[in-house]
């Protein structure tokens, strides 16, 4: 089988083709809710991961089954990347009782539980001490053999919670993964205006956490070294710190006018584009044919309309859902009452 | 008068402050370069420059601490933080710092500090971005709470924040940003804690603030096409709380709704009906009627959240409900 | 049965889930090495270890939000925020996340976690330290709120929240860990959401929680002595809140004192005066009265503090009042 | 006139002595503190400084009388460093009309606005934020002519805020100067359980401010390196970080039984003390005579007797003064209503 040698690793076709697919996949699906937006089908925020796939689709590649993913309110990209299934992502966004949240959540909060997908805040670093959390848990009772991998934006590394999570997971060496994704922005205020630090990573390696800056529109790059800190993680020697360099090309929410940055400068971003660069790889290296990777978006569109229309047909939830899901029921081994 | 927009009325009154005296400035999150969420400080960062448009890092707790240090230096601080549910992580600078600091040093400070946020739901923000947790600061000796519901009280009552010596949470709602009304040229202003008789009227008296004020004037126009007569309290202020416009009114009506968009328990409208209760028990004809959020955390789902506020069908039933 | 104080029976309880199941650990500040600022957790560091009893840094949101996350990955952490007033540094994670990630992801997860905290006045900490919020945690669905007022409460509520498989906020009261009562050997629980008739009586009711309900019982003996037979009840949990016990006391007593320790204006008990109004109006003799905090920060110096909060004479004057 | 070279500064023996003496009068007002405290003269917590006097003594000796102060709930050393009277401090301990907070602070809450004495929190890391914001009002109209000295304790390093606040003074260039008191202990937790930096430093250090370790059992050492960041805040060139190592030879609050460290651990700090040290410098330097020292001990007693007379003696707040001091009334400069 043809494969491309990637430093520390070895990637199959079938794997970067699979790569190839999810990174599309998101790239339209993304378009598609845009699109569906301005027809008021999906109402609210809505944060678009266009430009970024490759941060999501390379990053969780590398989980097991059982491992956690906390995210933020920017997380389609890692929903379909983790294998939720575009229909039900999309009814979420829609509010439909089919919904991976059963319409509760929308954008900012997909869930899955059999996924160890844990959201979906919509608090800015409100995720951090909940994937602490998890992870001491995976530590305390299963050895570390559960990592939660944990997205986050660059703004976030700006809350206190950041502090406090990474002082606490370095501490008691917990499994846990902490990917920053560093788009450049929180909203419309740069990096540079709100940050001392530019290169975060040379913070978070001050609490003696291997940390490290990389290439956020190589999805190669990014696999390689999310591999490298979630088997740390994996072996309990305790949490890694990723800075992954991304952009994402449209605004914050649909309702950002975009005015707080050029033209010129998206630009640039996009000539280095994660799903041409890929594309150009395995095309140039003659591991996919023009044809194949056609039939792979071809795939992907139908996919992406299938979802539309599942989200469509299905039905929003019953009024008497307003009421349910406030609270658990009693734990099934207390004691009788 | 000019009619204009809520946001315009806060835009203006905030240029004007700046212009006024150069100790104000404005911190907060993206209100320079993005022109501030809901495009109130649109085009501030270049016409006052990034000394005193201050875009801060996301870093709640910090953003409401300096300023609450600047005003202790002798500044006039706005501080904006985004959303009242963000205000969650700066609660302990709001609540334990800034309310406490001139109690606790036996008077020896002022601290003309406003703090602007955003209340409510009704944008399909979901549970975390959706909350009216404005009653919670109401609670706090030491803190001043204004909930304008008009371009008019939204101007006026912020002058009135400025002129204040004290912290002053200043809640606008997302959903009242596009709402015009009439406000004067001149200086005016609303005074903190005197609440409104929005309307006359002699059957019932419909307490309410910020944009379930606005509901509530607006079925009481409707009503008064169905022979119902709404007198209209707005609140305007829920620290200090003037009630007495209030229970005169009920001695008047002898009825009277509640309306608020938090979760009914422990919502401030109980807060209100108790002290309804104390002052003018011998003048209700029935038991005060609150109506207010499902208790239920911000569903996302349209039909659900519709179903989660209180909306004007809600307010007008509750009304004949109280009557009938 | 045996008589033991709170501590003791927090203590017992403690241990009795830490040894049950090993799912269970605790983590908060100085409750290892320092034993726990109200000594609940002396020895425990000893006895189960660094794992189980974990040493946290001073960081609220994170001890919080990571006791969340260990609940979502199938612990069952107890979670001890030292003071309520600390609280506010990890309010977000609780409110904001917490009580809401059930709702949001359409009743996927569950979320066995039980947050320890202590709550109420009267050390002369002054205003920072004195302060008896739990009521705004009663306000947020998603959460539940215990309160209790005696040992045999205590470690039956804190069965019933480590039963459960919600976020849990329990709240201790300082000035309690000393007071004694009686506790069976056996097995038993107090559910969530049951209020307690803990005086029989027939002038009139008085309703409280926490410590102030123990004062109401003190004061209801008293006044047995002048004749006054009050009927006590202690709602034992504010969220879910149970006031079937009050209105069917209503009935009887037609005349009603609520008892908190926070500053009445925007205090939960205006809350259970205004169901009491809804539910008994045609019962109520009088309005209700409510005894609260003075509307201050709390001061340090000794006569000012003992001014501003309840006390057995003001509630026993608040009694005779209604009943005069 | 005698003087000792301190590397960058030359003080003064009458400057040297005036440090003793403000050392002297720390340890003895709260050794009588700590008697009054089992007297029920004083109630709620009462943190004493004993063993920490060279950091307050050193470090406020170099601002000037504009400067701002925030201190902690630990503070009766800051505030008599400073120049309050030992009267209105035991006082206010007291809950004394003529404390310097009326009686309505107590000991974790002093404050004097003519002095710069901002307090007195009792949150852990709450000061940091509002020292912040004094700078950033210096800053703003004040050319940064006034700077903000803002003593927290080892343990405030694990709060949120203390990141939030040292990246926004870094950013913003703030005339701020954060004194870490490292005094080993938070509570009864010793700083490596609860931190994954030792050396607290360091990790300031990345936010690109000058951040050093210094001794704080020497109050010339104190003094001088606090020189350099307060003059270095003052010409506007921003904040600094100094980690003072020290230590408090009794427990956290009164009631704190000490069950976390041994004996010799304290005995060990002991035979550093600050006092002893000075002590010696300047009898073996020749610099005081045992009778100067002596004499000035004797006045320090003196003052400390007349404290407690002088606050035993004075009448507790009128029932009334409940209810002042909650609201300042409208602005002087306000328009008329
Ligand atoms: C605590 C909090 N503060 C403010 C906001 C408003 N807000 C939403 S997204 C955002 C910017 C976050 O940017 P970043 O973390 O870089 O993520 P990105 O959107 O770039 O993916 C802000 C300020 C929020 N949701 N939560
Ligand atoms: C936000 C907050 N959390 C917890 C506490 C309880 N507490 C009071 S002092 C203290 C330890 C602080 O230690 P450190 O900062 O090192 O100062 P030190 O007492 O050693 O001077 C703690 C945890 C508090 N007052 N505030
Ligand atoms: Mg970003
Ligand atoms: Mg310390």
């Amino acid at each position: 089988m043809a494969t491309v040698r990637a430093r520390e690793q070895t990637l199959t076709k079938k794997e970067l083709l699979e790569f190839y697919r999810q990174m599309v996949l998101i790239r339209r699906f993304e378009e598609k809710s845009s699109e569906m937006y301005g027809r008021g089908k999906i109402g609210g925020f809505l944060h678009l991961y266009i430009g970024e796939e490759a941060v999501a689709v390379g990053a969780i590649s590398v989980l097991e089954p059982q491992d956690y993913i906390v995210s933020h309110y920017r997380e389609h990209g890692h929903a379909l990347a983790r294998g939720m299934h575009p229909n039900v992502v999309m009814a979420e966004l829609f509010g439909k009782d089919t919904g991976c949240s059963r319409g509760k959540g929308g954008s900012m909060h997909l869930f899955d539980v059999s996924l160890g997908f844990y959201g979906g805040t919509a608090i800015v670093g409100g995720g951090m001490p909940i994937s602490v959390g998890l992870a001491l848990a995976s530590k305390l009772h299963e050895g570390s053999r559960r990592v939660a991998l944990n997205f986050f934006g660059d703004a976030a590394v700006n809350e206190g919670e950041f502090h406090e999570s990474l002082n606490l997971a370095t501490l008691w060496k917990l499994p846990v993964v902490f990917a920053c994704e560093n788009n450049g922005y929180g909203m419309g205020t740069a990096v540079e205006r709100t940050f001392a630090i530019q290169e975060m990573y040379l913070l978070a390696e001050r609490y003696g956490i291997p940390s490290e800056r990389l290439d956020g529109m190589d999805v190669m790059t990014v696999r390689r070294r999310t591999q490298a800190a979630v088997a740390r993680a994996r072996a309990g020697e305790g949490p890694s710190f990723l800075e992954i360099m991304t952009y994402r090309y449209m605004g914050h929410s649909m309702a950002d006018p975009v005015s707080y940055r050029g033209r010129s400068e998206v630009d640039l971003w996009r000539q280095r584009d994660c799903i041409e660069f890929l594309r150009r790889k395995l095309l140039g290296e003659g591991l996919a044919s023009a044809e194949e990777l056609g039939s792979l978006d071809a795939e992907v569109d139908l996919a992406v309309e299938a979802a539309v229309r599942f989200a469509e047909e299905s039905p929003f939830p019953a009024p008497e859902e307003l009421y349910s899901d406030v609270h658990s029921p009693r734990r099934a081994d207390a004691p009788p009452l | 008068m000019a009619e204009v927009t809520y946001r315009e009325a806060m835009s203006a009154v905030l240029a004007e402050y700046l212009e006024k005296d150069d100790r104000v400035f404005i911190m907060g999150e993206d209100i320079g370069a993005y022109g501030g969420s809901y495009a109130v400080t649109k085009g501030f960062l270049e016409r006052y420059g990034e000394e005193r448009i201050r875009d801060a890092p996301i870093a709640e707790s910090v953003i409401a601490g300096a300023g609450l240090g600047a005003a202790l230096g002798g500044m006039r601080p706005i501080v904006e933080l985004m959303t009242i549910n963000f205000s969650l992580l700066a609660m302990d600078q709001i609540v334990n710092h800034a309310a406490k600091l001139r109690y606790m040093s036996g008077g020896q400070f002022s601290i003309p500090l406003v703090i602007r946020t955003v209340s409510g739901g009704g944008n399909r923000l979901g549970a975390q971005h959706s909350q009216s947790l404005e009653g919670w600061y109401a609670h706090v000796p030491g803190l001043k709470v204004a909930v304008p519901s008009s371009p008019y009280d939204a101007k006026g009552l912020f002058r009135a924040a400025m002129e204040d010596n004290n912290p002053v949470l200043f809640v606008e709602h997302s959903l009242l940003y596009g709402v015009r009304g009439e406000v004067p040229e001149g200086y005016y202003e609303v005074p903190l804690g005197r609440s409104a008789l929005s309307r006359q009227g002699t059957d019932v008296t419909v307490v309410s603030y910020s944009r379930m004020a606005h509901l509530c004037r607006q079925v009481a126009e409707k009503l008064a096409g169905e022979g119902v007569s709404c007198e209209v309290v707005d609140l305007r202020c829920l620290r200090p709380l003037d009630l007495a416009p209030v229970f005169q009114s009920v001695t008047k009506t002898h009825r009277v709704v509640l309306v608020e968009e938090t979760w009914a328990t422990g919502g401030f409208m109980g807060e209100v009906a108790s002290q309804i209760m104390t002052q003018a028990f011998d003048h209700l004809d029935a038991p005060v009627v609150r109506v207010a959020g499902k208790e239920v955390p911000m569903p996302y789902s349209r039909p659900l959240e519709l179903a989660a506020l209180p909306d004007e069908e809600s307010i007008a039933q509750a009304i004949r409900d109280i009557l009938a």
